[in-house]
């Protein structure tokens, strides 16, 4: 049995510093990005340091104790597993070591537990990252919180002044949806193997919505979690410069000359009652998106209501920061070399781009299609925004308005079904969580 | 199994696509129904009230009155 | 099997959504109080808004786990849990669903686990709400923090300046007794049916301060908590209203009109001993009201000791805002249909409203009691603010003195009594704690 | 068992607020105590210091300024 | 066995009572040091009201439920646990009662919990220092977070224009390690009964580094946590007494007169590569310190990257102030009578003023060893502020630099060493962790 | 046992002091190297580049304040 153990240590040994140095690499890169290149750095500063944390040799940061303890392979604290898991009769050691870290994974709750007393007994515990990825993304919190400051953050009054925005809002999540039926159709044709679970989570990355892509992913396919928001973060920066070909394509001049007339004077009343009605519509026909678009809209309302403005700042500063450390760290702990250096984070990003793309092309075309039936036309670069991307995707279309007309300012504009794209993107999510559900309890 | 996929990502597509036009049909109806009554209804007194947030706002006032008093400051050296 | 559980799901599913759609207006209610009438709207906006989402029909954002697999009504996953908790011989399909969910309640901790690991294992996992409640208000946690941060946001000054005012804050703590009284009284007389855990609960409703009320009761009646808190904050708002009509009728203009003398210069040094001496004293004689006092102790020794400033300005501002948040949330989960819509409810609105009037008297009629004793006269209206509500009490004390008299300003006479009362309550409640666990341990 | 809960009640009452007063009556002794040995033995050397905590320090800023800003006006209405 | 409890608790009783009495005492002095002599009030203030909180007879404020248990002394739940722990045998009271204690403590973890969950059905629940303690201090969270915001508040300027001052951060470290040897002495000598995992975390002490040491007790020697983190705050306090003597008697006039060349200039690249550069080294040498360095490090690089000050802000102010509450009062439940009034304080106390004596005086001696192969000189005062306790033993330095030449500004100079002793001291409790763990695992 | 200990002590000492000097060696030639590399090649273009986030926006409402000084000042000087 120890012989057995040596052996899997020194082979295993060398290919994990391997993967491991390649994802402090990848991690150095994501820093680099978000530092040099500006790329959504609230999140990828501390996402890619947490990646490079995840991947310290031997310092175990986020493995579970029960997941140390199998990492450490100390053959008597193996067997003791094995036997706990009903594992114990595999032969190589290679086998034995992996065997016993699926059945752990797939082990029932109690049996979960009862690992993790052995490891406690053994002198293992959590690590760091492992915590915190317990605590900020596993109790599905920290996305949540993220989410209530993002609604104090929101001004809906564009949204409110022109509420036909909603539609591109929606037709920009095309994207999500085509997205999974790329990923569906790539396992199909037996190029990667993806489950309809990790499809679902690789779509939400076309919502162009972090803390929604967290929550999602978190939910349906933890183990992609690290590639999803990756992949989502760096395509919302390379925004500015996926959408503009895109918007040019779809357009002519003319339509992008298209001044808009200007934004009705909004109430009050309005923005305090606009949330409570969304909510409203939530608790009647989506209760499945109720914890994001809830907590969304708590945020707004404590933000309009002008009550409770201490608890708003808070919302919007000191919490929204502290929640977005944590969870920036704990994404960066499914960096993990393991999880991440996998064939299926390749087609994640290769999906995750032409969910970007497909958006676009639908938000544009949506706005097109509404042209044919309004009177007051709607320049259809605004059309783009509504993948979310809140505010790069408004400010591109603006850029662009800008250079097809320079008196024409279409920011407060595109501002409308920006927000909408974040409404869109969380009924998206909502619908997806309850059908995979139910297609795979 | 690998159809079942197919059928249940083409599932997906369409109920999620579906619903999400759906649901905001619905708010696109149920803000304007709002609208309308507020504005009809329940119209502003007085003009928006000012951005929330004490202390920016606290600190423009600093700075305005710092302000008043450096101008009042210099127009008496000037006279 | 099946049929059975089919049948209860239609015949329950229109009973809860009745009780949840009344349950959204009461929450809608409670926002407009907050918002249009500026009723306490620091607690009574989360309190509110999360009474919404608690009744969301299918979101279960307020169940735990095994809560929420019993909703869902798996028969399989049902049969499991019975089989657990020695429920599976029941017969009718509705008995059969809350005879488990009161087996599941008065589970053993051990059968709980398992019940937790039966739900987690089926893919049902703990409702957002029922986690902000576990870690906020059923570790006893955030109540606490509040309560530092109102220490840390208390001016022990004019108490200090004349002690006597402690007096009225206990005074008006009859107000809690008398209407434990009234609660058991009414289960005597078999109107309601409150046990003395229940009485005491309802009782701490007349300390008018809003984390007490929410520690004790979810210490001594947790299921009671949404209906108290709300009643606690609500009628602390309505001091304006409740107190006057009482204040008038037992004091004569003369009174009213009495002067009273300036309150001495209090040094900063007896501002840091005094809530070492409270601590010491709580240490001596009354440990039960260790946690509560304890930390308001903190809190105003950090705010006075003036050498940890940035202490306690976060505990004033960034934590206690947070915590506000996710208190207020979490008090809003207990407003689920099923706990807040029984008879009990209207016992304890209808007590609530009694406690505040016995408290206001007992503290004015203990000021022309002191009279009575002393040479410098206390004008009695000062005493109404010994039942807390820190400051609308002292506001109201303040309001009714400068009608009587032009010249009268009682604020800052008034608020020593407010504060005493915070003491007052704080000790009734570590009192009734232990005398409650006693009776029922 | 109804007689017992009215007992308990009357138990709470008597006990709870017979506690309460005796708990304030002996902070209202420990407090003049304190006070005076204070006062005696380790008095203020300077007056009380300013209140502690930002707010309060940015406003007594505000009412300075505004008050260098009243002075200035008046002098310039005296002229 | 009700009689035999009962003798028990009239024995135990007052010996207890003594026991905690001395302890607020203790709570006062650390108040009165903290406030009136301005000695590390940030955390003597918490540590020493929470050390008044655990010692609130009857509060059990700083037990778990199963401790509470105990505590409580009800025959039948003392004797379920017996029977659970299989320490039902004993005969004498008191035996029982600290044999049940010390079986509890060694019990696995599986039987931990079933303790625990009798204790809750019992009736019993976690104290809330208990509760803190387990978030703040035995998750490792709290250190950690604070040791990032150190690292946001840290800058490597002066380090970086002169990194051979990292040598008298090295230097400074043999304090940790004599003091190891000086515990392991005492032991063999017969005069004290450490453990080689307590000698180890004693000697941290010598870190002079508040975090690190209450990190590193934590985890190798939690009883003694409190003692630990109450001497390396009191003797950080005292810095400017301990060190000047030892300063003087190792250097001549001449050399505590030596001005040194103005530092560089450092540019924002360096500092922005130093952590990242740290970082890589931890990751291929030491994994024992990646969470306190990598904590540090990312504190480090979200302040100098310059993209993401509102996390950076954050961690230097809301997050590390609340967490400071929390930690000071979590070190304070370890001021429990029981675990304090031990004559191993006294060891901790007397070999901790030793390890400061005896690193101050490695640094200075380094600094003069360092002068015979430098061209540029080094004043050697600043050596001593290679113990870290940042800023205080940087000034130190500088007051002494000045006494012997008025033109002598040594603060910048000294704040090298000084963040160096820092960094050295993380690296001393990585190694000691692992090679303590090996001794003993 | 107690031989076992000193043993023990020593060996924590020798490897101790022994990787805190080898480790701060490595990060003193890592540093020398990395800031002789960044000089070298990466040198600084502009000096250091102004403050992000809040503290820009608290500057842009500063200027407005003192952009109306101005204005106030210019209306004046017109009269
Ligand atoms: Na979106
Ligand atoms: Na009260
Ligand atoms: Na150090």
């Amino acid at each position: 049995m120890e012989n057995l153990i040596n052996l899997w240590q020194s082979s295993g040994a060398y290919q994990m510093a391997a993967g491991q140095f390649v994802m402090i690499v990848v991690g150095l890169l994501l820093l680099f990005l978000a530092i040099n290149k500006k790329f959504e750095p609230l999140l990828l500063v501390p996402i890619g340091f947490g990646g490079i944390l995840a991947n310290i040799p031997g310092a175990d940061l986020s493995l579970s104790a029960a997941e140390a303890a199998l990492a450490g392979g100390d053959p008597r604290v193996l067997l003791q597993m094995a036997q706990l898991l009903g594992a114990e009769q595999l032969e190589s050691a290679y086998a034995f070591e992996s065997a016993l870290k699926e059945a752990l994974g797939n082990a029932p709750a109690a049996l979960q537990l009862r690992a993790e007393q052995v490891a406690l007994d053994a002198g293992y515990s959590n690590g760091m990252l492992y915590n915190f990825y317990s605590v900020a993304i596993a109790s599905g919190a920290a996305p949540l919180v993220i989410f209530m400051g993002v609604g104090a953050m929101t001004d809906f009054g564009p949204l409110l002044g022109n509420p036909r925005t909603l539609f591109l809002g929606a037709a920009a999540q095309f994207g999500i949806f085509a997205t999974v039926l790329g990923a569906v159709g790539l396992s199909v044709a037996g190029i990667m193997d993806f489950s309809i679970a990790d499809a679902a989570a690789i779509g939400i990355i076309g919502g162009a919505d972090g803390p929604t892509a967290i929550y999602v992913s978190s939910l349906l396919a933890p183990d992609l979690l690290g590639a999803i928001a990756v992949a989502a973060y760096s395509y919302m920066a390379l925004v500015p410069l996926i959408q503009p070909p895109i918007m040019r394509a779809l357009t002519t001049p003319e339509e992008r000359k298209i001044e808009m007339v200007q934004l009705r004077h909004v109430s009050k009343r309005e923005k305090i009652t606009f949330p409570l009605l969304l909510l409203i519509l939530v608790a009647l026909f989506l209760p499945d998106a109720a914890p994001l678009l809830g907590m969304f809209c708590f945020g707004n309302l404590m933000r309009e209501c002008g009550v409770v403005s201490r608890l708003s700042d808070t919302a919007q500063n000191a919490l929204i920061n502290i929640t977005t450390i944590f969870l920036g760290l704990s994404v960066g702990s499914k960096l993990a070399a393991d999880k991440f250096l996998d064939p299926k984070t390749l087609g994640i990003l290769a999906l995750g781009i032409v969910a970007f793309a497909i958006g676009t092309a639908a938000g544009v075309l949506m706005a097109k299609l509404l042209n044919l039936v309004s009177k007051h036309k709607i320049n259809p670069l605004i059309g783009s925004a509504g993948v979310s991307a809140v505010p790069m995707a408004a400010r591109v279309s603006n850029k662009l308005g800008l250079e097809a007309n320079p008196h024409n300012f279409l920011l407060m504009h595109a501002m409308g079904p920006n927000v909408a794209g974040v409404i869109g993107s969380a009924v998206a999510a909502g619908v997806m969580i309850t059908m995979v559900r139910a297609m795979t309890g | 199994m690998q159809e079942t996929l197919l059928q249940q990502g083409l599932d997906i597509t369409l109920f999620g696509m579906g619903i999400v036009f759906t649901f905001l049909l619905l708010l696109v109806i149920g803000t304007g129904i709002m609208s309308r009554i507020i504005t009809r209804y329940f119209p502003e007194a007085e003009p928006a009230a000012p951005a929330v947030g004490g202390q920016a706002a606290g600190d423009a006032h600093l700075r305005a009155v710092i302000q008043a008093a450096i101008e009042q400051h210099r127009k008496n050296k000037r006279r």
